[in-house]
């Protein structure tokens, strides 16, 4: 076996065996085809895992040099190694179900993601701001959609005139389901395409090393 | 039939028939090496722009994938149209030299991601545009938009790519980008982060148009095809609908119990 | 008054991360940042070495010899952190790209295309004239946006009006977008609620 | 007129910041002092709560399947609630699981038990309520779960194995239950358990996904709530107090005020192009 082969060849023959693996199970009732693919996702399972300690070794790595050369706010590199190492000490010694691994996490990883998603609502408010411009036809329609939504919604709407709730309902179930109903089947086919090219090593996702396979 | 399981023979049919118009038009315009009529996507034109205004600013770009990025049955799709729109990308950055940042909460498309854009980078002998500390991986999705902030803020991106099975964080991200100035491209499938996008972004991808990158880019006779034989998918579609609209209509149920088969 | 430490920490992380916006980057900001990512990644490392621990090394020992091949291509992946070496992690990628991609076409055949197209053929059970035009506002909409993914037809002959329909099919998706974007404003409202209600709880109100 | 065009310009570019604060204060305020707007039951939620109470005979099984995390909990913790407290009262059994991405959701499950099922006594763990937690790997799990119980779950969430709960008699796959009572965006759930093995899905999730479920909900396969305000709405049914109704306030306000945002954003914009016109 040539090291071409190894390096190139062999990751996609990998590919493509346990995705037809994996299509296959789902239409054809052979139990050997259903129990490889069965096996072959907790193998995905497991390698995910593995892929969650290369992502936070690359992490510590990171800020590890970046406190090492004591590049700007490298005491906050240091300090985020300390809790990250805090997190595994305290989770591999007293176990994740354990009270103070919990008081770690709930008063830092909770309130902080709680926070993040409050933000939603800032920058929804000024994406509206923004985005809404109308120049063009196209930009009408998408106003005009919104502000029949958006008047339904507020509870006031439909108060003030019941018509609203009306048109707001009739708008989402038929147009809009039309609409929604082409792009998924859209999708669904374009997904369904891209897949088998990407199991016929048609499409390039970056395993491919050297000479490309498309342009680019 | 027994090596079938029942009520999935038309389905597992139609994917081989998608499967043969797919292979047939690449096949057919590979061998007659030329690029047949495309329709303009602007979306996908916006590439060549983005990298090139980040070449000029001398900045680097971004890419996200979104929170739900991950090969799960909900999200592969998209996953998997993210890294072939990103290896693209990446490959047009690192022949200019530009940066290539990435900021990914799902470990393995980190890790797939990671090895595009390193490959990208290694074939075209550009090892500024790739750093293994550019590509971070954030495990959980708040954890993941924290770091989007700083970055968009420190790093000031001249473009951002937004594809992928983008989620609640589309909004964030969007206006993230727009803040800073960048140019941005997205495109999602669930239509309710598409809006955010289309609100946010300077590009959007449609639906389709999102899984048509890698084709549409590569501008070769194969990508041409590729789009051909998704076209006569779409036409199998519409005469499933046509047809079996027009039958219903008469009475007969025939292509809804064809369906079923 | 008995108020929780964890409820006033959890108030002042939730105003420290809000203050980035509110006010400017600054330096309180990048300390929620970094201890974000700190207890992120250690959160997703101790999950990940029980996880390895308990459906691979420990079945392994037990004597399932296939569970090796999991461990083996896991392993190889870590060597993407050495730069020269780094092309031994494709394979566990392959594996996982793979099995993902063979499981979409499935769910996208089985949920996004056959069961879209049936639900389509049963709107066709028109009785009043008001369910007509329903359905056909549903199959303008429909075809026409359909028919937007058409890419590779030339514009000539009999397809001469297809741009015309594409932008037709352009204004409905618009359209939708509008509608959808209206329809978040309820789900981020109530995410910032969320935190502020807690911000005014802490305070009695 | 040099002056109040400045003024029209600077409308269309304010700093983000004001718009920042301004929204703050427009959920604050209700919150200080609740307005009391009404609230009317749409058609959706009617449907879902009359199916419920249809189809829902004592010790009948009820699935409650999380698929997110703790953001979404403003919008889905009223139906989620209210929900919980109507299967009470038709004596159901009821599972709960979690297959998000991490395990957080499991709090969500924990305040849910605490303030519903715990605080009644004719409730048992183990018996009539069961919590089996976090369970990896998005829609392959689901599908194993519909086949197989035990394939995904040997033990609940609290570690005590399948065999010493008395629930898990009556539990194989998804034929044993009555029906799914999924907060979260899984089409899995669709796939598999309602098109699959043909178990009623209801689904609850913001508001924001009521379009993307809305085919299938045409197409007959979901009951669906869709945001704070149909949770809200399902809360009024059950007729137990909650959370929901009294949100309702700073929404209505908060939509009008987008509504406004947008006007003020066109504004600068839409008077230039009249001048234009008018020259």
């Amino acid at each position: 076996m040539s090291t071409r082969f190894i390096r190139r060849d062999l990751p996609y023959v990998i590919l493509a065996v346990f995705g037809i693996l994996a299509l296959l199970s789902y239409y054809i009732a052979i139990p050997a085809i259903e129990t490889m693919a069965g096996t072959s996702r907790t193998w995905v399972v497991v390698v995910g895992a593995f892929a969650v300690l290369l992502g936070a070794f690359n992490v510590v790595r990171t800020h590890i040099v970046r406190a090492y050369q004591k590049k700007k706010d490298y005491w906050l590199s240091a300090w985020l190694l300390f809790i990250y190492f805090s997190m595994i000490v305290v989770g591999l010694s007293a176990g994740t179900g354990s009270g103070q691994y919990k008081w770690m996490y709930g008063a830092m990883y909770t309130p902080l993601a709680q926070g993040v998603v409050g933000t939603l609502g800032l920058f929804l408010v000024s994406a509206a701001y923004r985005a809404f411009k109308i120049r063009t036809i196209e930009s009408l329609v998408f106003f005009l959609g919104f502000f029949l939504i958006a008047v339904r919604q507020a509870s006031i709407g439909p108060l003030l005139w019941p018509g609203f709730e009306t048109i707001g309902n009739w708008v989402t179930l038929w147009p809009s389901t039309g609409t929604m109903r082409a792009v998924t089947i859209g999708l669904a086919i374009g997904t369904v395409a891209l897949a088998l090219r990407t199991l016929a090593r048609y499409e390039r996702i970056g395993l491919e090393e050297g000479a490309m396979v498309g342009g680019g | 039939m027994i090596l079938f399981f029942q009520g999935r023979i038309t389905e597992f049919l139609l994917i081989l028939l998608f499967f043969a118009f797919q292979v047939f038009f690449i096949l057919q315009a590979t061998k007659k090496k030329e690029i047949g009529y495309i329709r303009h996507i602007s979306g996908l034109d916006a590439i060549g722009e983005i990298v090139g205004r980040a070449t000029e600013m001398g900045k680097p770009i971004h890419l996200s994938p979104g929170v739900y990025a991950g090969f799960g049955p909900g999200y592969a799709g998209p996953t998997v149209a993210a890294l072939s729109m990103f290896s693209h990308v990446s490959s047009l950055a690192a022949s200019k030299k530009v940066p290539v940042l990435a900021s990914v909460n799902d470990a393995a498309s980190y890790a797939a991601i990671d090895e595009a854009v390193r490959v990208a980078c290694e074939s075209v002998h550009s090892p500024e545009c790739y750093k293994s500390e550019n590509i971070q991986y954030y495990a959980y999705g708040e954890a993941l938009l924290t770091g989007v902030f700083g970055t968009m803020t420190r790093m000031k991106p001249a473009g951002n790519f937004l594809i992928g099975p983008f989620g609640w964080d589309a909004v964030v991200q969007g206006e993230l980008g727009a803040y800073a100035n960048a140019m941005q491209l997205g495109g999602t499938d669930a239509f309710a982060n598409l809006s955010m996008l289309a609100a946010t972004c300077d590009f959007l991808l449609i639906g389709e148009e999102m899984f048509a990158a890698g084709a549409y880019v590569s501008k070769d006779p194969k990508g041409a095809g590729a789009l051909r034989g998704q076209d006569l998918s779409k036409v199998v579609a519409l005469l499933f609908i046509i047809v079996g609209a027009v039958l219903w209509l008469a009475g007969n149920k025939l292509v809804f119990n064809i369906l079923g088969v | 008054m008995n108020i929780d430490p964890l409820v006033v920490i959890g108030v002042i992380w939730s105003l420290v991360i809000l203050s980035f916006l509110l006010y400017k980057e600054n330096i309180a900001y990048r300390f929620a940042e970094y201890t974000m990512i700190g207890v992120a990644a250690g959160h997703a490392t101790v999950s990940a070495i029980y996880l390895i621990n308990g459906s691979n090394i420990t079945p392994l020992l037990r004597g399932n010899l296939l569970h090796i091949v999991p461990l083996f291509l896991g392993i190889m992946l870590l060597f993407k952190l050495k730069g020269e070496y780094a092309w031994l992690g494709r394979y566990g990628i392959a594996l996982v790209v793979g099995v993902g991609t063979g499981d979409v076409v499935r769910s996208q055949m089985a949920a996004s295309f056959i069961r879209q197209i049936t639900s389509t053929l049963e709107i066709f059970t028109i009785r009043t004239a008001e369910q007509a035009f329903n359905v056909f506002v549903f199959m303008v909409a429909m075809l026409s946006t359909i028919l937007i993914f058409i890419f590779t037809v030339r514009p000539v002959g009999a397809a001469a009006p297809l741009p015309k329909v594409q932008k037709l099919g352009r204004l409905f998706v618009m359209f939708v977008l509008g509608t959808i974007f209206a329809h978040q404003i309820m789900s981020r409202v109530a995410m910032l609620a969320g935190v502020l209600q807690r911000l005014v709880a802490l305070f009695g109100f | 007129m040099a002056a109040s065009e400045s003024i029209w310009d600077k409308l269309g570019n304010l700093d983000r910041r004001i718009l920042f604060w301004a929204i703050v204060l427009i959920i604050i305020i209700p919150l200080i002092h609740p307005l009391g707007l009404p609230v009317t039951v749409s058609e959706r939620v009617r449907e879902a709560y009359n199916f419920v109470e249809k189809a829902v005979k004592p010790r009948d099984i009820a699935l409650i399947d999380l698929g997110t995390g703790l953001g979404p909990m403003p919008e889905t913790m009223p139906g989620l609630l209210a929900m919980t407290r109507q299967l009470m009262r038709l004596q159901a059994r009821i599972v709960f699981t979690t297959g998000y991405i991490s395990p957080e959701a499991v709090v969500v499950i924990e305040t849910v038990m605490d303030q519903t099922l715990r605080k009644d006594p004719k409730f048992v763990y183990g018996e009539h309520y069961v919590n089996f937690g976090w369970y990896t790997g998005g829609g392959t799990a689901i599908r194993r779960l519909a086949s197989s119980w035990k394939d995904v779950f040997t033990r609940d969430w609290y570690g005590t194995p399948n065999e010493r709960l008395p629930i898990m008699k009556d539990i194989t796959g998804a034929d044993s239950f009555r029906l799914v009572w999924h907060v979260g965006p899984e089409i899995a759930w669709i796939t598999y358990w309602k098109l699959g093995k043909n178990v009623p899905v209801l689904v609850t999730y913001m508001a924001l996904n009521i379009p993307t479920y809305l085919p299938y909900y045409a197409a007959g396969d979901i009951y669906l709530l869709g945001g704070q305000r149909e949770s809200a709405e399902y809360e009024i049914l059950v007729g137990v107090p909650g959370p929901g109704v009294p949100a309702m306030d700073y929404q209505s306000l908060g939509h009008l005020f987008v509504l406004a945002v947008v006007v003020l954003g066109n504004l600068g914009h839409i008077r230039r192009k009249l001048k234009r016109g008018t020259q």
